[in-house]
Parts: structure tokens; sequence; C-alpha cells
């Protein structure tokens, strides 16, 4: 391809090994939220808890969770990732509204 | 007269000449061509409007949760530990192709195809599963056309399978056509976006379980 | 890897026109199509529109009565504003983003193409209802439950599938100018030293990234509810029928800006040209532009006042929209600061964008007035709307397209199109414009409700209707004269020279007609107004910052023209199936089977395109250009 | 060259002049121009107010504009290039500051009223409540309190706040009388248990008496534009005439109206009621009082006997003509079907005979001499 450096990085074994590192952590965590997750809502369920709690506490661990997985798994946190996290933000902007909007202006009683 | 101007060169200096600049970092080889590039900004532009596409599922889901007026509730309907096997499923599909790219990134070929393979099985898996799920459900006269939520809950959760059923295909294609081939700039740029899409797929099933399934026993 | 095949030059020129048409990823022809089929549309739009205002020239009048009425209605409103605004926006921006940031295509070809063959095969989808009888007929808004086959029959699925598949095209086309703007620019082209236009077909293209989805999944739902048994909008069975209007309009109003946004970038383009003059507060400019989109998303209840969502949620979105008017105050007064001082060239070009000024600003002040609840309970769906947005989308957008076609017609179609019609053009459309319009505004206000296909005598509307009408068909007078410059410039125009108008923009430095790689070389920009700045520094040329080399090129295919194709015959199938017959249920699940197979092939055939030598790009170069 | 700048002058001009003088037109019963109650009133305040600042906003735009074209046009034989100015930091600064003064002003002003718009009167016992049920392509009102049901003529007392709910039997219609009230939309909705949902609540009055025009504002089908109502505004000792009138049932004298009521049992009464008292839910509109109605279908003329005679004999040969309904439609809402063929000439004389001695209450003295502003 002209005009175009074909040379590209092959990461060292030192990268590797901190990079997978990383990523089995991120695995790890996920996986951790989502027993976390589940637990609270056995927990509720069981213990009869606070049903307003445990919905809060697991939207919270699904917001950290996906959080996570796209600063790691998808690489948001590397270098260069300047526009996607702009449009990443964009998006939870917009999701934000459309979820309020439809969440809490489409029923009323008379 | 067509001849490079004499300021040209300095100006590239002056202004931070972008490729110039790029060129001093290193790209993984995913990222050497400009196709390359554009690709990666594509999917995550793509990813960025899809977002949205759920977003509005998981708003009007949101809305309708309750508007059953005949057919089971959901606290009768969900079971938490198929949904927890499916979830753990996908979460792992989604790690192995986390290192899929590693290898990829390294050249190794044989290694990357390996962990591709290893994620089409788990997601394939998945399907598997969910499709057994809808089943069940229509036996217990859940189904798309007995209530509001009940078209709700297909839209949503369907429109997620059928992004997994894309996505295996996709990588199924993948496989096929560069089973034969080494990793270069010019496939790697699709291995990598085939994992981005899987990632983003997996992140929309996390709101899913939390949402529509947990949510489902204690909301 | 497969090497890259050097295209011999006995290659070219073999194809016939319409196999090149239908296999382009070039931009530039990409551009041509959009315009044509715009246009076509345009004429058909507008003529939907004068058998509207016939009927309603007098009281009670049956020319056009009922459901014919309001399938009109539906048509024109639709195809105005999917198949006529966005194209031909989407015409200029194909035609000229690429050159203004001096890219040689835009990010994804093919997909680029793949969206016009969408829009295509969507507008087609949509039409073929008149051939079976289900006409749309739901309003362009498609209002739940009224557009259930229960009410109004499967008209309205056609409505659906089409909007779906052209709005499929038009997200990934959104996509796509993003990606180029982003990753495409020539070097020492800066976010703050793109073009204005490249400026607002970026937000635009982000505008269009995000809301087309929820219209989408809107469409999916209302798809389901008359197609297959969904229950989303059926209040039987626990359905709820204003989620549709938050779905629609969640979509509909950024939408208002996705098709205004680069009708600004237009004009920031024209004015400064023909005032030969820097736009005036340019950064200011480009914040409005952001302001605009990101509060574009936080205003959708404005058009759903009524509906009944109770008076905090009516307060906090009223306040909401009347902030959007300050960032486009901010713009209609540093169009006139540009002029302010400059040496005006009143070409017809620049006429439109007087005529724009004053226009815009007339439904701008409008939309301040339609913000407020107490006040809007009265406007809302009578004509007084019918008029605003007829001033802000036919003042801000028509005249937007009108001036870039004057404007960049050289550079699309390499002929100047004729002045002194352009400008009988311009002073029928416009007086016609006016006299059609500001009367609506006292229509409403006098209680004449929106969407109707006849009203009584004897109250009060029969005199403005007739002037309103009579408008129409002097702005219609105006239309057939461009038609008419159109065909003439074709027969008897000259070729222009590369660069008309002493242009300040990198697309006036590229060739007449422009190269298929747009740059032999690519230029270095050096600032805002890259060409002006060399012709003031005393250069013929934009600096380059590489020597002649081979270009690579993607290659031309029709695959996008057959995956658009088994898609619109999917939606076919599964419209005809609930219509006709339900073994057309086969139609549809096979043109999915289709389309999933065109995308294998796709996928599996390698396609890294061919290189044009450089032998060949310098003889072109040394023709020299044509002044 | 003089010319189109006059032209332009003109222009601008011709606006101003036709805004100040176009306002004074339009029905009186009908324009927005003309409020009788307190709800068009507010509306118009703040249409009036926005208005005259969009005036200025637009005065001082179009000056500049018409200065900058006629000023600042270049000769022919100019090519001198004038000064690349980048921009003022000053001048953005005025340009945003003023209008963001301009709308804190009317936020203000417009959040306050539209709170007290919403005011709920369901709850005071001075407020007359009423049930708006919106229908392709008829208004049903019903007075829960009062007991009874009525369709298309409006009754309310002068001077009282009338507490409405509304809704839709089928499609989204919207209520409009805009002498009196902006729109509200009837939305159809039911919860889980079958109550209804999405039910709009609001309040409106009319200071005058007076007959005013009402209107359906949401596309609703062919027959929209046809789907018309009218208010009767009285005085309260008059609506009390009314109420007691319309309880009253009719006694049929004519000999050829008693006959007309075997025909009204037999081909009518299924989905029509005569007797304003009847509560239950029908498919068509309450008849009690038709003989004093103000139009027939809601548009077709019934001035004279001899209007309304002509009026019902169409409209209960061929209702779908008269307001069409859509043939495509997959489930048919109920549609009065054609009587053309199924009643003789003279069997539609007596049953028009017994329809016109529907008369409780005759608004006829508001025909003439209304208190319309």
């Amino acid at each position: 391809m002209s005009g175009e450096s074909s040379t590209f990085k092959r990461p060292d074994r030192r990268e590797i090994r901190s990079e997978l590192k990383v990523q089995t952590t991120a695995f790890a965590v996920s996986i951790f939220l989502t027993i976390l997750a589940f637990g609270a809502v056995v927990y509720a369920i069981e213990q009869g808890a606070s049903q307003g709690f445990a919905v809060s506490f697991i939207i919270a661990l699904a917001i950290v969770q996906v959080a996570f997985q796209a600063y790691i798994w998808m690489h948001l946190k590397d270098k260069g990732h300047g526009v996607p996290q702009l449009f990443f933000y964009m998006a939870v902007y917009v999701t934000a509204m459309t979820v309020i909007g439809l969440m809490f202006m489409s029923w009323w009683s008379a | 007269m067509t001849t490079t101007h004499p300021n040209a060169m300095s100006d590239i200096e002056a202004h931070g000449h972008e490729r110039s600049a790029e060129g001093e970092v290193q790209p993984t080889i995913e990222l050497v061509t400009q196709e390359g590039k554009n690709k990666q900004l594509g999917v995550w532009l793509f990813i960025a409007a899809e977002s949205v596409l759920f977003a509005s599922f998981f708003a009007v889901y949101l809305a309708l949760r309750h508007s059953i007026p005949n057919g089971p509730q959901p606290k009768d309907l969900f079971e938490l530990p198929l949904v927890f096997v499916m979830t753990a499923i996908l979460l792992t599909s989604s790690f192995t192709s986390v290192m899929a790219v590693m290898n990829m990134r390294q050249l190794k070929s044989s290694a990357m195809k390996g962990w591709l393979v290893l994620t089409w099985l788990l997601g394939f898996s998945f399907l598997l599963l969910e499709i057994y799920e809808f089943n069940h459900y229509v036996h217990m006269g859940h189904t798309f056309t007995s209530s509001a939520f009940g078209t709700a809950f297909y839209s949503l959760v369907g429109f997620h399978g059928a992004h997994v059923a894309f996505g295996l295909l996709w990588l199924m294609t993948l496989l096929l056509r560069n089973a034969r081939r080494e990793i270069t700039p010019y496939t790697a740029p699709k291995v990598y976006s085939f994992s981005l899409y899987w990632h983003f797929v997996d992140l929309v099933w996390v709101f899913i379980f939390t949402i529509v399934y947990l949510m489902g026993k204690v909301g | 890897m497969a090497t890259v095949a050097v295209r011999a030059e006995s290659e070219r020129k073999k194809k016939s026109m319409l196999w090149d048409y239908l296999t382009t990823v070039d931009h530039k022809k990409i551009a041509h199509l959009y315009f044509w089929t715009g246009l076509f549309y345009f004429l058909l739009g507008g003529l939907e529109a004068l058998l509207m205002r016939t009927q309603l020239a007098f009281p009670l009048n049956t020319f056009l009565t009922g459901k014919s009425y309001n399938e009109v209605l539906t048509m024109h409103g639709t195809t105005m504003i999917f198949l006529v605004a966005m194209p031909l926006l989407f015409a200029l921006m194909n035609a000229v983003v690429p050159l203004m940031i001096g890219a040689r295509d835009l990010a994804f070809p093919y997909v680029n193409a793949l969206s016009y063959w969408l829009y295509f095969f969507g507008a087609l989808v949509m039409h073929i209802g008149f051939l079976t009888g289900n006409v749309p007929q739901g309003g362009w808004t498609g209002y739940m439950p009224l557009s259930l086959p229960e009410y109004s029959g499967f008209g309205m699925s056609y409505y659906a599938m089409g909007l779906q598949l052209s709005g499929l095209g038009t997200l990934l086309t959104g996509i796509n100018f993003v990606a180029t703007i982003v990753n495409m620019r020539a070097p020492g082209m800066t976010y703050m030293r793109m073009p204005l236009f490249v400026w607002t077909t970026l937000i635009a293209s982000i505008l269009i990234m995000f809301a087309f989805p929820p219209l989408t999944a809107g469409l999916f739902l209302m798809i389901y509810d008359q197609l297959f048994g969904g229950q989303v909008f059926n209040v039987a069975g626990g359905g709820n029928v204003i989620l549709w209007q938050h779905l629609f309009w969640i979509f509909g109003h950024p939408e208002v800006y996705i098709v205004v946004l680069p009708a600004f970038g237009i004009f920031s383009e024209v004015i400064p040209v023909f005032s030969r003059k820097r736009l005036f507060g340019y950064p200011a400019m480009v914040v409005a532009t952001a302001l605009i989109a990101f509060f574009g998303f936080m205003v959708w209840v404005h058009h759903m006042f009524t509906v009944g969502l109770g008076p905090l949620a009516n307060g906090i979105f009223a306040v909401m929209t009347t902030i959007i008017a300050v960032p486009t105050g901010i713009k209609i007064f540093n169009w006139i600061a540009t002029m302010w001082g400059g040496k005006l060239r009143m070409t017809t070009a620049m006429h439109w964008s007087v005529g724009f000024i004053f226009t815009f600003v007339m439904g701008g002040v409008t939309g301040v007035m339609m913000a407020l609840p107490p006040a809007d309970y009265q406007y809302h769906d009578t004509y007084f709307i019918v008029a605003h947005f007829h001033y802000t989308l036919i003042g801000g957008t028509v005249f937007s397209i009108f001036a870039g076609a004057y404007y960049w017609w050289p550079k699309m179609f390499g002929r100047l199109l004729n002045e002194t019609l352009g400008k009988i053009h311009f002073w029928f459309f416009f007086i016609g414009f006016h006299m059609t319009f500001f009367i609506q505004h006292f229509l409403g206000l006098w209680g004449m409700q929106r969407r109707v296909y006849t009203y009584l005598p004897g109250q009060g509307f029969d005199l403005a209707n007739l002037v309103s009408t009579i408008g129409a068909y002097l702005m219609a007078i105006g239309v057939i004269v461009f038609a008419i410059n159109i065909v003439y410039t074709f027969v008897k125009g000259k070729p222009a020279p590369a660069d008309p108008w002493d242009g300040r923009t990198l697309e006036w430095a590229t060739k007449a007609p422009v190269p298929e790689y747009n740059f032999a070389r690519l230029p270095l920009i050096r600032g805002i107004d890259a060409l002006w700045l060399e012709k003031m520094a005393g250069h013929k040329e934009m600096p380059v910052i590489e020597d002649y080399h081979d270009i690579h090129m993607p290659n031309s295919t029709v695959l996008p023209f057959l995956m658009s194709l088994t898609l619109a015959i999917a939606a076919l199938g599964f419209i005809w199936k609930e219509e006709f017959n339900h073994a057309f249920l086969y139609m549809g699940i096979g043109g999915i089977v289709l389309t999933l197979l065109v995308m294998f092939f796709r996928s599996v055939i390698d396609d890294e395109g061919y290189h044009i030598p450089k032998a060949e790009i310098e003889r072109e170069e040394m023709k020299g250009v044509s002044v | 060259m003089k010319k189109k700048r006059l032209g332009r002058g003109v222009i601008v001009l011709l606006f101003t002049f036709l805004a100040l003088t176009l306002s004074a037109c339009g029905d009186p019963r009908l324009t927005t121009f003309s409020p009788n109650g307190t709800n068009a009133e507010e509306s118009l305040y703040l249409i009036k107010l926005s208005a005259y600042i969009m005036f200025a906003v637009m005065a001082v735009v179009f000056v500049l504009l018409l200065y900058v074209i006629i000023r600042f046009r270049a000769k022919s034989d100019d090519t001198s290039i004038p000064k690349q100015v980048e921009g003022s930091t000053l001048l953005e600064f005025i340009w945003t500051a003023i209008p963001v003064i301009i709308i804190i002003f009317l936020a203000v002003i417009t959040i306050n009223m539209t709170f007290s718009m919403a005011q709920d009167h369901s709850e005071d016992p001075d407020a007359v409540k009423l049930e708006v049920i919106a229908h392709q392509y008829w208004w049903e009102f019903r007075y829960p309190e009062l007991g009874i049901v009525t369709a298309q003529d409006l009754y309310i007392p002068k001077g009282k706040k009338i507490a409405a709910t509304l809704r839709g039997d089928d499609v989204i219609h919207s209520f409009w009388v805009p002498n009196l009230t902006g729109k509200i939309d009837t939305n159809p909705g039911y919860n889980r248990d079958g109550t209804l949902q999405n039910v709009n609540r609001f309040t409106f009055d009319s200071k005058t008496t007076g007959i005013f025009l009402g209107k359906c504002a949401e596309l609703c089908g062919p027959s929209h534009p046809l789907m018309e109502f009218k208010v009767i505004a009285l005085e309260p000792a008059d609506f009390e005439a009314w109420v007691a009138k319309m309880k009253e049932p009719v006694q049929v004298k004519g000999q050829t109206a008693v006959q007309g009521e075997k025909i009204f049992q037999q081909n009518c009464a299924a989905c029509h009621a005569v007797d304003a008292s009847d509560q239950a839910k029908r498919p068509g509109p309450n008849l009690a009082n038709i003989g004093n109605r103000l139009t027939i279908a809601g548009y077709l003329p019934a001035e004279t006997e001899a209007d309304m005679r002509e009026s019902l004999v169409k409209w209960i040969e061929e209702p779908n003509r008269y307001k069409p309904q859509n043939e495509q439609a997959t489930v048919k809402t109920v549609v009065m079907p054609p009587f053309k063929d199924k009643l003789s000439k003279e069997e539609m004389n007596e049953l028009i005979d017994f329809l016109l001695e529907q008369k409780q209450y005759d608004p006829a003295n508001f025909k003439i001499g209304t208190e319309v502003k």
C-alpha cells in the first residue's frame, strides 16, 4: 500500500505478559461481578430484603462491569482511542435520554 | 506548474503532520493500513449507534414489563441458574476472543484460530441455550403475541440473540476464508472488527441479564 | 496476500454507463445518483403538494377527498423528508466533502454505494403501495394506533419497511462520513481548519448515528405489531400508544437538525465566497453547531405538549427548546457580519442565501413561540405548525439545496447553470413560497387544524386557502424554470473552469472535471480557507506533500445493489404475507437468506482494489486545467 | 437593481401590515384571536407577548440584512479584496447574551403559566365534571355527577370551571375549542386490570355565553376534518334548566312520529339511545335533543327544519358518503350502516319525524344575539 508504512508493532514478551495479566484479571472481575449480582438477587428473594436496594445495586454492578469490559477488553484504555471514547459517551447520553423518556413519560393515571 | 511548495516540509513539522506523528509510535498490526484504521473507527461508530438501538428496546421493555393482561409473570417465568450459565458462557467467549486478538498481534496464526474456534463454540452453545429457553417460555404461555410484555421481551432478547447468530455466521466466514492464510495487515483488521463486535454483544447481555432477568425476579 | 492488480489503460471506459453507475463506488458518481433520485422525488413530492393545495383551494372541494387525500399527505411528508431533503444533502456532501478535506474518497466506498442503493430500494418499497392499493395514510409521523392494519390497512407497512431500508442506508452514510472526516483529512487539515460545510456534515452525521436507531427500533416494533401479531402499541394487549410518539420524536427532532445543519454549512460556504470575506466568527459557528446538536436530543417532547405529560415535563422541555434559539441566533448574526464590509456579488447562489436568512429568521422566531406550551396548546396540529416547518425546511433545507446546486454545479457536472434563469427561478419560488405559507400562520390561529382534506365554508378560511394555493402554483413555476435551466445547461452550457467563483476552499483546487482519484498528490493545508490563503500568497496551486505515485482505488462492485435488492424482496415478502397470502412468507425468508448470501460473498471474495499507474496520472495532470 | 431592493422593502412592510390586519380576521366563534375562556385568554396573552418580542427580533435582523445587501454590494468592476475579519468576541458575547435574557424572561412566564393552566379541579365541588370520549368520528360527552350523556353538542354553564377527563375510544383524537381552550389529546389505553390509562385531565371554562366551534386536531382517519362539535355556553340558570329538561323523557306526539319510534326501535336502538340518562356504553352517539342539534353529524346544515330533514335523510341513507371510513381497515370499527335500501321513503319520513320530536332544550335563543366577543 503506497504511502503507508508496512511496519507494525509486535508486542514484546514483557508487554505480552502484563497484557495477559490485565485481561485475565478483567475476566475474573467480570465473573466475580456477575456472581455478586446473581447472589444479591437470590439473597433479596430469600431474605425478602429491600427490592429497591437490590435493583439499584445490580444496576450499579452492571454499569461497573460494562465500563470495565469496554475499557479493558475493547481497549478504550489504550492510546489513540479518543474518538471511540467520545462516541461511547455520546451513546451513553442518548441512551440515558431515551430510557428516562420512555420509563417516566409513558404511563399516567387520570 | 506543479512543484512541491518550498515551505511544505517545514509546515509539516510545525503543525505536527499526523501521519509522521503516528509513525513514531508503531501501531499494532490491525492498525497499520488506512483501511485498518477506518475499520476500527467504523466498528466503534457502528457500536455507538447500535447501543442506542438496544437502548430503545430496553426503554420499551422497561415501559412495558408490567403490561401483562394475560400470560405468566416474569417472577414465575425466569430461571436464574440457566441464565447464569448462559452469562458465564458468553463472558468466557468474550474473553477467548480477547485471547485471539492478543495472539493475532503476535502473529501466532494457529493459536489465534484456536481461540476463535473456541469463541465460536461457546457462542453457539449460548445460542442453543437461548433457543431452549424461548421454547420453554412458549410452552408456559409466554409468547411474542401474548402481551405487550411478551413482544417487548422477545424484541429485546431476541434481537440480542439475532446479533449472536449473526456474529457466529460472521466468525464462521472469517475462519473459512482465512483457514489457509497467514495474519497480514489485510486480514488482521477483519479479526479485530469481529472481536470488537463480539465484545459489544457481550456488553449488551450484561444489561439484559441485569434488567430483564434479575430485575424480573426482584423488581 | 493477493497482489493488487494494476489496471491496464485499455480497460477504462469500456463499461456502459448504466453498468458503471450500477456498480460504482466513486463518491462523485454516487453524488450524481443521489442528486437525480432526490430531484425525481422532489418533483413527485411537489406534485403531491400541488394536488393537496388544489383540493384545499375551495371549501368542501371534491378533487381529492378522505383516504386519497391522507395518502397523498402522508407520501408528501415522508417523501420530502426522507427521500428528498436528506438524499439531496447527501448528494452535495458526497460531491464535495471528500474534496474539501483533501481525501481520495470516503472511508468506506463500498458502504457508500450500499447506502445509496438501500435508499433507492427503500423509496421503491414505500411507493409500491400505489400498485397494490394499500398506500401509507397515517401521516409521516405514523402515529399509533392509527397506523395499525385495524385502522388503515397495510399502507403503513410499506411506510415502515421502506423507511427501515432507507433508514439503514442513512445510518451507514452517517457512520461513513464521521469515519471519513475523522480519519481521512489531508495533512494540515486540523479540525479547526475544516470548512463549515464539513463541520456541519460531521455533526449532522453524528446526529444520524444517534437519532436513527430509536426510529429503527420504533419501526421494528411497528412492523411486529402490523405483520407479526406484536402487542407493543395495541392497548388491548397492554400496549402503549405513547411509546411510538416518544421513539418517533426522539428521532424526529434531531432529524430536523440533520436536514438543517448541512444547510447552514452550505450557506456558510456560499456567503463568504460571494462576500469575498472569510466567515465571521468561525469558532463560534462551530460551537453553535455542536450545541444545537447536543440540545437536539433534549427537546423532543415539544412535539408532544398536548399529549398530557403534565406541566413538569412540558415546562422542562419548553426551556430546553428555547435554549436552542440562542446558537441559531448566533449563526444568523455571524452570516450578516460576514457580509458586513464585504464585496457582495449577488449571484443566484447568493440570492438563495439572502432569501434563506430572511425566511429562516421568520421560521426560527415562530419556533420559539411554539416552544411555549400555553401558546402551543393553540398552535399544535394547526396550519401554524405547517407554516412554521415549511419556513424552516424550505427556507432552510430547500433553499440551501438550490444554493448548493447553483454553487457546486460546475464541480459536480462541469458546467455552470444559467444565472438569468436561476434568478427567475429564485424570484418565482421565493414569492410563491411566502404567498403559500405566510398566510398559513393565520389560518392556524383562526382555527384551521392541519391534515384536513377539506374545511367548511363560512369559517373564515376560504380566501386565505385560495391565496395559499395560488402561491403553491407560483413555486411550481419556479421549479419548472429550474428544470429548464438544467436541461439548457446540459445542452448549451459551456464547460466550467475549475474555480469559477474565486473559491476559498479545497474543492476548487481540484481539476475540472474532477479526476476519479480527486488529488493526484495530496495537498498540504495551511489554514482556514486553504485555497484562498495560497491565492493570497501568490501561489496558483496548493502545496503538495508527495510526489506522483500509483494510486490505490477500490473496485467497483454490483454487490451493494444486490444486497439492497434482496432486502427489498424480503421486505415486500413480509408485507404481502399479511396483505395477500401467507405463502409470501417464504419470499420474505428467501430474501433474507439471499441477503446473507450476498454478504457471504462480500466477505470471502478478496477485493483489494487496483492501482492507477503513476505514468497515467502524470499524463492526465500534464493536460493542465482549462481556466 | 434598485427595483429589487425596493421590492424587498415592500415585502417587509407588507408582512408587518398583513400581520396587524390579519389578526382581526377569522370567524369570531372559532378564532384564537377572540378568546372567551380563561385558557384561551392566557394562551393569547403569551402568543401576543412572544410575537411582539419576536417581531422586534425580526425587525433588527431584517434592517441589518437590508442595510448590508444594499450598502456592501460590489460594483461589477470592483475586484478589490475587503479586509478579512476573523470575528469579534464582544459581538459574539452581545448576540449570545441578549437572546439568553429574552429567553429567561419568556421561560419564567411560561413555566408559571404552564403550571397554572394545569390546575386540577376534579375535586372542586363548584366545577362541572365532564367526561369526553372521542370516537371515529364523533364526540361523546358524559356528565357523571348529573347523570346525562350527550353527543356532538356540549352544553356548559358560563363562568364555571369544567373539570374534564378525556380519552379516545379507538385512535388518538384531540379536543380543541379555539375560543375557549387549547388542545388536549384523547389517548386510548388500559391498565393490566382493564382500568383506563393515560386518561387526560384538564379544566376549561367560558367567560361568556355563546356557541363556539370545536374540532378534532389529531389525524384520526379519512373523516378527520369532519369531526366537528359545538360548545354551547349558557347562563348558569339556563344550564340548570337544560339539565332538568334533558332528564325528562320526551313524549312523542305526532302520529307519524309514533310510527317512527317503532322504526327507531327496530333499526337504531341497538346502537343509539334517545334518552340522555342512558348510561350504557353504546357504539353510536346518544340522540337526545337531536331535534335541536346545531348540525347533523357534526357538520351537515341544520339551520331550518327543512335543512335538518334533508341532512338527516342524507346522513341516514349514506353515512359512509358523508363521513368516509377506511375500507381497507382489517377490523371494521363500528360504522353506521347505510339505510338507503333498508327503509322506504315513507319509513324514513316517519323516523325523521320521530327524531325531530326529540327536543328537550332549544338553544335557538343563542343562535341570535350570542354574546361572543
